[in-house]
């Protein structure tokens, strides 16, 4: 394929092998090495797309990360990328893009009707318009712009690729690969220390891509390549490339993506597409290099216009240039030796113009010599061209000179890659010496080095680079001996920037967002001057290059309106990530189903083989009810679990309540602080329900709590509260009574414990046993518990109850889980024993008025559940003092009741707020909530547990249960919250 | 009824090979000691006097492992540890308390956790997927211990020996989540079952 | 944020989780003032700019508990114990 | 200058040379009838209907950096009345009520868009105590509708249905709620306030209170003494430390939480939705940016900043819930620092100090709360008692045991 812009020879590009990839559906070529933004060069695309606002034409910018122009939709399907710098694309085969924000195509955009209302949409309009009516807002005026704005279209298909998370360590971490930074990790790597370099590029180098410098007498990438064999040779080096370093954080911590398949058309077998690392690192050398400025004049966004740093890159590394009539205007010496290589490249050069009246002939004479027009001590007021660029307009001296080319390059100094200096707030500095910002107070750890730091001279790089690394590494402890500084010239960089340019057409401070000179302009009429205001009012900065080329220049040019220096300005504050990272590669594996690791019972297996369906408790999965052949409705399935409960026994897995054990002389003194009732007279083997207060005096959890041993006990929790609870009993041992001796381990995990209950619970359990242990009322009466071994598995035996039947809890280490639930079926199989789920288990705890999660809702007061009485007066226990603050113990406080409907065919709903019968419906008339409620297989009719205002009192009496969000409002008696067994004569049976 | 309770490990079917590789980069067993956490009661010297007494064990102060005569101390906080011994006749826990006495709690874990032997020139590779801690040789050698997190779980992981292998214990109801986790991170280099 | 949990080493803070600042001795249930001495305890804080002592508890570790003197201006860690050594 | 489409027409047509400062920048004078310290949304609201609302005009509004530079300048923007607890509703519903005619009022286009807010619920449960918020904020007269999951899912079929480890179960919507410009919302308060006589005085940081008997008579500020015959305090996640410069400690702690802004794209996301399985949230500015974030990093900050494992937690959150925007780029992530207080619910009341009032405690909800907070702190300070819309924020609450606590955490801020 012709590639009529690719030069014949030179560039840093695999011309043996062709990859083909397509833009707006045209097919073009390129060669492995090139980028897609060079490749388009080379096939003479230089009309990317359209602007933000303006809709204006718009083509490639620079050759780097700060690219505002060349955004490109990357890919399709459910791997779409909009936004995708195409400077930033490393070419790979049957890659697809297409432009945006243009339709039908870059050069024929019906939208750039919009810049006819240009002297409308200036910065700021929108918060003058748009406000009548109100109503119109969200109907017309808010979806019209919500239509214009925003630059590319996601996929809205699930993002396919998968992404991992990542930590290293190092010693000494170098962002940046230039002279600076190789150099840099050259000298702490021969120490021995761990040295990791991260490059955002493909290639190692940085600037020496680009740059035909000379480094110990020989061709620069020659020397990178003799410096990355060496590295790559010494064991505790890691060269990162493709990787950019987004972030730093606390403690030496610092982000990086790594694009491992990013540069393929698809991930390979087991690659992700990207790695976030976190680098913890000792020291850091930033040596992220510096960005070339652009200059504010009429028409600077045509394409065509391209920075000179840019334009060195594409001919020298890329072997491409955007046109071949080219034109500088530069500020600076390096913008002369863009011209000098532009030259020996072959390309024609039709002027340089320089701002500055002083040049040194060294600069200069190179290209007067070629035939090259130069210009002092002139500027270059407006570009003119459409859709891209065919002329420019030079003033000197007053006089206007019209030169026709179709290249201009801009050179007006650098500013040093400060941004990640500044994410833990150091404020960046103006420089006088050196014509911008350098880094100002550094994160701990980190130094600036090369180009970041405002050293733009090849050989200061590399000096700097070797100093760093070494003394660095040395405070480390790392040793060596110092090493002979690469050999190099230190070439001219001289620069007296110019901001603004006196101009007729539109000239843009920030290309990507539309921000225009004399938008800066309104702001400092309207007062919007502080840096951080502009950047608000305009938008200026906060494309998706994040001002890397209009930050400076935006505040020059209020600077300059408002009579302040550059220093007084400052800058606006850098945040991460230094370059856009994927929401998918810091979310990382943890998506989809594995948003939060499932934990199982050891039972899971077997209550999927019995046809479980799970539901979700915390992190567990339990068994919600299961499903016997013929079955059609969960209904059905709960209600059947529930009646076998009662009628006969039932089976449930608790494994995933919480268990924790608690050793000690002082176990039962420790119990007695953390719970509210007493458990140090508890005798050995025996059980007791228990009650926690959160310090504030509202209930934090409940179980039960066996005494094992004179020194054991087991605590439950509930499945929820588990961690927190755990959490809060180590701060009390460690931080409040480290002087009790107490010893506790969770052991959740380490036991598998079902519940049998019913009325046939006990024979299940003597089948079960047969003579290894004495179940019977006598010899275990209701809340006993005793541990005894099992062949030689150890098991614990609890006479407790939830569901307020004749009932067990047996437990067996989890890993003979599997094996005691199928153990314990076959045993109930005869008293017609069935499993049963957290529905009915819920059913029957409802039935049962006991309370649980919902009311446990770190609202409630013990006496709001009706378990006032349990509060020791005899003692002393966490959140007793607070308990007691007036509005804890307001006697007005909605307290715990049982509700039924008067009509018994209709159905609650929790979450329904009680009014009086005859009371409308208004707050004031609020008289509580509905907590839980349920189908009651033993009442025949839905029954609830709720809080009513004075409800102890008010039994018998009719009340609304009103549900206006599920239009509900049943009319429901007051009754007892215990619907079965009050006198609990069953527990003892 | 002479029912007998069967043992199921908690990685039981969780782990398949991942050939991509001829020699894969790592290998995985499951191990199924017994364990115990073990959490000290009174002074340290009294604990290290009857570890030593009892059993023969040297304690190593630190996040370290402590081991002797087939018994296995692995530090997981300031005052406790996870003790493991291959599954015999003894019962642990019990040999436990009787041998070290007053000066310490012993909790019978040997369902508690998995424990997996993780080995191989790529295990640190993978680890470095999941575990926020350092295992470069500088910083985590033969003996070294620690409890931290990998891929968000809970996790005790020591070091066995330079090949290097590691052993991994986590808790038995995160055992399904940990083995997706090492499966994919594994993959490109390979996982042998042993 | 790296903690150095005195026990474990330096941590990444993902595995710890604070309860905020570090109010005091938890005061004297059977004090004529406790209504008082216990609201302070409970709620009142000094949330200092600059140095403040905290509780951090080493979930994902060791189960520790400390007590971390941390800056609140830059996040750096003056100093971290193990909270029950502190209070013996 | 009165802002409308002709006044923006005319000066088109005049090179836009006549506009004139939003703002006059004022130099501080030596006395006024009130201060109002901090120069965010509370505090400017509080200035505008002081002037507006009570006709005390010799106000002056001390600001220590520019105006804007807090947590106004920093939030994800969301407006919204759906809360639990009456003392609560009441407040935030009259703010909801002020929202729907600012723009009107104060001339300035805000681009308040009520959206629709979606609180998502992933069990029975949690549908359980959405219905109880429903049917409260129905009691108070609010919208609030409970939509199942084929509700939500005709709403937003992005979402993660078929492969979520906490299945969408539905949600509880909110329609008037959404969004409203952050930015525009204190440019056009202090427009709007600086019209009617308040100066506004930036770089002006308040070091210290002049006290004499009890009663406040002025402030130290680094522009020197001013005097003031009543001082309000609304300076956000900097509460305790300018309260502790008058002897004051409160039940808050200030902590950092993040926000993240993706790079502009097409309209992709109606409403704000909130996940009810993790910590994630996000709506989309008409800009095209997803704005969106998560929880807390769970410790005390004034760095307004945070760190990466909150960061991969929101995004973790993000991609559970709707894997389409995996390929989105964040564009820039930072931190705001808030004063969340010891039950999540604000403080509007007077002090201990005679003359000294205070506004504080707003956790990451107080820019829904703008207008409300300006209405009802202006009250307290114009006729030194509370508004009935804010009767329930009261300074002795925690001592009272009356506590409006929603998530029922307890006193430890940075749970709620
Ligand atoms: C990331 C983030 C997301 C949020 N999202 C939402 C949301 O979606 N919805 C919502 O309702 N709320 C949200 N919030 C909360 C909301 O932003 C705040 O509650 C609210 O802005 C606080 O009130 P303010 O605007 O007056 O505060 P600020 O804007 O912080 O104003 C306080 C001012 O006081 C100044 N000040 C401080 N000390 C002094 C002194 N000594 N002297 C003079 N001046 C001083 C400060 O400089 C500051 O300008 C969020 C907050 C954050 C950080
Ligand atoms: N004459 C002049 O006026 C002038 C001005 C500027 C630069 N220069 C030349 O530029 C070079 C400067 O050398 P240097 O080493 O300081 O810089 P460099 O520009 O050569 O290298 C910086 C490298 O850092 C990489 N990088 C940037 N941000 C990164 C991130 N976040 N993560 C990972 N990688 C990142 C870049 O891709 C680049 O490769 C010298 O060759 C010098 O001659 C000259
Ligand atoms: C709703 C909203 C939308 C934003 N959109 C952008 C944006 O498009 N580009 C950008 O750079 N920043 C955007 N930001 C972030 C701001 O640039 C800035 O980071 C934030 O207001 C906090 O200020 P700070 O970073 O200076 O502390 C947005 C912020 C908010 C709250
Ligand atoms: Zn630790």
């Amino acid at each position: 394929m012709s590639k009529p812009m690719r030069l014949s020879n030179g560039g840093l590009l695999d011309r043996r092998r062709e990859i083909t990839f397509t833009f707006d559906g045209k097919p073009y070529a390129g060669h492995p090495g090139d980028t897609l933004a060079s490749a388009l060069m080379a096939n003479g695309v230089n009309l990317v797309g359209r602007s933000f606002k303006y809709h204006r034409p718009r083509g490639i910018f620079t050759a780097g990360p700060e690219e505002p122009n060349a955004l490109v939709t990357l890919r399709n399907g459910s791997r779409r990328e909009p936004n995708t710098k195409a400077t930033t694309v490393e070419l790979f085969d049957r890659l697809v893009a297409t432009s945006q924000n243009c339709w039908p195509s870059p050069r024929l955009d019906v939208l750039s009707v919009n810049q006819l209302f240009a002297p409308l949409f200036v910065g700021g309009f929108y918060y003058k318009t748009f406000m009548w009516p109100a109503s119109f807002w969200e109907k017309v005026y808010e979806p019209a712009i919500r239509r214009a704005a925003g630059l590319g279209m996601v996929s809205r298909l699930p993002d396919p690729d998968h992404y991992e998370h990542a930590t290293a360590y190092c010693d000494v971490l170098v962002v940046g690969s230039g002279p600076a930074g190789l150099s840099a990790a050259l000298a702490a790597a021969r120490t021995g220390a761990r040295v990791i370099i991260c490059e955002e590029d493909f290639r190692l180098g940085g600037r020496l891509l680009s740059e035909p410098h000379e480094i110990d007498s020989m061709p620069a990438i020659d020397w990178v390549a003799r410096v990355e064999a060496e590295l790559t040779s010494l064991p505790e080096v890691r060269i990162f490339r493709r990787t950019s370093v987004f972030g730093v954080y606390d403690g030496g911590t610092y982000g990086a993506l790594e694009r491992v398949s990013d540069h393929l058309p698809q991930p390979g077998l087991h690659q992700p597409r990207q790695r976030l690392w976190q680098i913890v690192a000792r020291r850091t050398i930033n040596a992220m290099g510096a960005i070339e400025r652009p200059i504010v004049f009429g028409g600077n966004d045509k394409p065509g216009v391209i920075l000179a740093s840019a334009l060195r890159t594409y001919v020298n590394r890329f072997a491409t240039a955007p046109g071949r009539k080219i034109a500088f205007f530069v500020t600076s010496d390096d913008g002369w030796l863009t011209a000098q290589d532009v030259l020996k490249a072959g390309l024609p050069i039709e002027i340089v113009v320089d701002a500055r009246a002083h040049v040194a002939d060294a600069l200069t004479r190179p290209l007067s010599r070629a035939g090259v027009r130069v210009l002092l001590d002139a500027v270059v007021s407006d570009a003119h061209g459409r859709p891209g660029l065919k002329h420019i307009e030079v003033r000197k001296d007053d006089k206007i000179l019209q030169f026709e080319v179709d290249v201009l390059a801009v050179s007006n100094g650098y500013n040093p890659q400060v941004g990640l200096t500044t994410h833990l707030g150091g404020k960046p500095v103006w420089s006088e010496e050196c014509g911008a910002f350098v880094p100002g107070e550094l994160p701990p750890g980190m130094q600036s080095i090369g180009a970041a730091a405002g050293d733009f001279a090849l050989a200061a790089c590399l000096r700097a680079g070797m100093q760093a690394g070494r003394t660095l590494a040395s405070d480390l402890g790392f040793a060596s001996a110092p090493a002979a500084v690469p050999r190099a010239d230190d070439e001219p960089c001289a620069v007296s920037p110019v901001w603004y340019v006196e101009h007729r057409g539109k000239a843009f401070v920030d290309q990507q967002n539309d921000v225009t000179a004399k938008d800066v302009a309104i702001a400092n009429r309207e007062g919007f001057r502080a840096v951080e205001h502009l950047k608000r009012y305009t938008t200026l900065g906060m494309a998706t290059e994040q001002g890397k080329t209009s930050s400076v220049t935006g505040q020059a040019l209020m600077a300059h309106l408002t009579g302040r220096t550059m220093h007084q300005a400052g800058t606006t504050r850098f945040r991460p990530p230094h370059v856009p990272v994927a929401i998918g590669a810091f979310a990382g594996p943890h998506v989809g189903k594995h948003f939060k690791a499932t934990r199982y019972c050891a039972g899971h297996d077997w209550a999927l083989e019995n046809g479980a369906t799970m539901i979700e408790a915390g992190q567990w999965l339990r068994p919600r009810w299961f499903t016997k052949p013929g079955e059609t409705d969960w209904f059905e399935s709960v209600t059947r679990e529930v009646k076998t409960v009662r009628a006969a026994v039932g089976i449930c897995d608790v494994s995933s309540l919480g268990k924790i054990e608690i050793h000690g002389r002082d176990a039962g003194a420790f119990l007695d602080r953390v719970y509210v009732n007493m458990f140090s007279t508890l005798p050995v083997g025996k059980a007791r329900y228990g009650l926690m207060l959160r310090e504030d005096g509202i209930v934090l959890d409940d179980g039960t709590t066996a005494r094992l041993g004179p020194e054991q006990y087991v605590m439950s929790t509930t499945t929820g509260n588990a961690g927190k609870v755990m959490q809060h009993l180590e701060f009390c041992h460690q931080v409040l009574w480290p002087e009790l001796d107490v010893a506790m381990a969770s052991v959740t995990e380490q036991w598998t414990q079902y519940a049998v209950a019913g009325p046939k619970s006990r024979k299940v359990l003597e089948t079960l046993l047969g003579d290894r242990f004495d179940v019977s009322n006598e010899a275990f009466p209701f809340l006993a518990c005793a541990e005894f071994f099992w062949g030689d598995v150890p098991v614990r035996l609890y006479r407790i109850s939830f569901s307020g039947e004749l009932a067990y809890e047996i437990a067996v280490p989890a890993n003979y889980g599997d094996s005691l639930i199928r153990a314990l079926m076959r045993a109930g199989a005869e008293f017609g024993a069935v499993p049963y789920g957290s529905e009915a288990l819920g059913v029957l705890r409802i039935e049962k008025g006991h309370v649980s999660v919902p009311e446990l809702n770190g609202q409630t007061t013990a006496a709001d559940l009706g378990l006032g009485k349990m509060l020791s007066k005899k003692k002393d226990f966490i959140g007793r003092v607070l308990a007691e603050r007036p509005a804890l113990t307001d006697p007005d406080r909605p307290s715990l009741v049982g509700f039924k409907p008067v009509d018994p065919g209709q159905r609650l709903r929790s979450g329904a707020h009680f009014l009086a019968i005859e009371a409308a419906a208004t707050a004031e008339n609020d008289e509580g909530y509905m907590t839980s409620v349920t189908y009651s297989p033993h009442a025949g009719c839905w029954v609830g547990l709720g809080l009513l205002k004075h409800g102890a009192a008010r039994i018998g009496e009719y009340v609304r249960a009103y549900d206006p969000v599920r239009e509900g409002d049943v009319e429901v008696e007051v009754v007892s919250p215990i619907f079965v067994d009050p006198e609990g004569k069953w527990l003892h049976e | 009824m002479s029912e007998v309770l069967t043992f199921r490990s908690p990685c039981a079917g969780a782990l398949k090979d991942i050939g991509v590789a001829a020699t894969p980069g790592v290998s995985v067993r499951e191990r199924s000691p017994q364990i115990a956490t073990v959490i000290a009661r009174g002074a340290i010297a009294d604990f290290a006097a009857r570890l030593k007494a009892s059993f023969g064990v040297q304690w190593v102060e630190g996040s370290k492992v402590s081991s002797g005569g087939g018994l296995v101390l692995v530090a997981t906080g300031p005052r406790a540890w996870l003790a493991l011994r291959d599954a015999g006749s003894e019962n642990l826990a019990t040999s436990l308390g009787e041998g070290l006495g007053e000066t310490a709690a012993v909790i019978e874990q040997s369902s508690g956790y998995a424990v997996l032997r993780i080995a191989g020139e790529k295990a640190r590779a993978t680890f470095e997927k999941g575990l926020g801690i350092d295992l470069h040789p500088r910083a985590f050698a033969p003996g070294d211990a620690a409890s931290t997190s990998c891929a968000h779980l809970n996790v005790v992981i020591w070091q066995v020996d330079g090949a290097p292998t590691y052993d991994v214990a986590v808790p038995r109801s995160f055992a399904a989540a940990f083995c997706h986790w090492l499966m994919e991170s594994v993959a490109e280099f390979g996982l042998k079952v042993l | 944020m790296r903690i150095p949990c005195p026990f474990c080493g330096p941590r990444d803070v993902s595995e710890f989780v604070t309860l905020g600042e570090a109010t005091g001795p938890r005061p004297d249930p059977a004090a004529p003032d406790a209504a008082e001495k216990f609201f302070a305890y409970a709620y009142l804080r000094s949330n200092p700019a600059g140095p403040s002592e905290e509780h951090w508890y080493h979930a994902l570790g060791c189960r520790s508990w400390l007590k971390v003197v941390r800056d609140t201006r830059t996040h750096e860690i003056e100093s971290a114990a193990l909270a029950r050594e502190g209070a013996r | 200058m009165h802002y409308s489409f002709f006044s923006l027409l005319q000066n088109a047509l005049t090179g836009h040379r006549g506009w004139t400062p939003t703002w006059r920048d004022a130099e501080p004078k030596g006395a006024y009838d009130v201060i109002i310290i901090g120069a965010g949304g509370h505090g400017l609201a509080t200035a505008y209907y002081l002037a507006k609302e009570h006709g005390i005009r010799n106000v002056a509004v001390l600001e220590k950096g520019w105006l804007g530079s807090g947590n106004i300048g920093r939030n994800t923007t969301i407006i919204r009345s759906n809360y639990l607890l009456p003392g609560n509703i009441v407040f935030y519903e009259w703010s909801m009520k002020l929202w729907e005619r600012l723009e009107q009022d104060f001339n300035y286009n805000a681009m308040v868009s009520q959206r629709g807010v979606l609180n998502l619920y992933h069990s029975d449960g949690q549908r359980d105590v959405y219905a109880r918020r429903g049917n409260a904020m129905r009691l108070h007269g609010v919208d609030a509708d409970l939509l199942d999951r084929d509700q939500v899912r005709a709403m937003l079929p992005f979402l993660n249905f078929d492969d979520a480890r906490f299945p969408i179960h539905g949600g509880l919507l909110q329609k008037r709620g959404g969004t409203a410009r952050h930015d525009a919302v204190a440019w056009g308060y202090a427009r709007g306030a600086s019209d009617r006589g308040v100066d506004i005085v930036q770089n002006c940081e308040v070091t210290g209170f002049v006290i004499e008997n009890g009663r406040i008579t002025g402030v130290e500020t680094t522009r020197g003494k001013i005097l003031a015959k009543k001082v309000g305090l609304s300076v956000a996640g900097n509460s305790s430390r300018v309260a502790a410069l008058a002897g004051m400690r409160l039940p808050i702690e200030s902590h950092v939480i993040q926000a993240f802004v993706s790079e502009g794209v097409k309209p992709l996301i109606p409403n704000v939705i909130t996940f009810g399985a993790g910590h994630f949230y996000i709506s989309q500015s008409d800009k095209g940016g997803l704005v969106f974030g998560g929880d807390l990093d769970g410790y005390k900050s004034y760095a307004q900043r945070g760190n990466l494992p909150t960061v991969r937690d929101v995004c973790e959150g993000g991609v559970a819930l709707m894997p389409m925007i995996g390929r989105v780029r964040i564009l820039r992530n930072w931190g705001g620092i808030m004063d969340m207080s010891a039950d999540g619910s604000p403080i509007i009341d007077k002090t201990p100090v005679e003359g000294l009032y205070l506004n504080a405690g707003w956790n990451y909800g107080g820019f829904k709360a703008v207008p409300a907070a300006g209405w009802c702190f202006a009250h307290l300070n114009a006729r030194d008692e509370p508004h009935s819309a804010a009767a329930a924020f009261r300074l002795d609450r925690f001592a009272r045991g009356a506590v409006l606590d929603e998530k029922g955490q307890g006193p430890q801020p940075n749970l709620h």
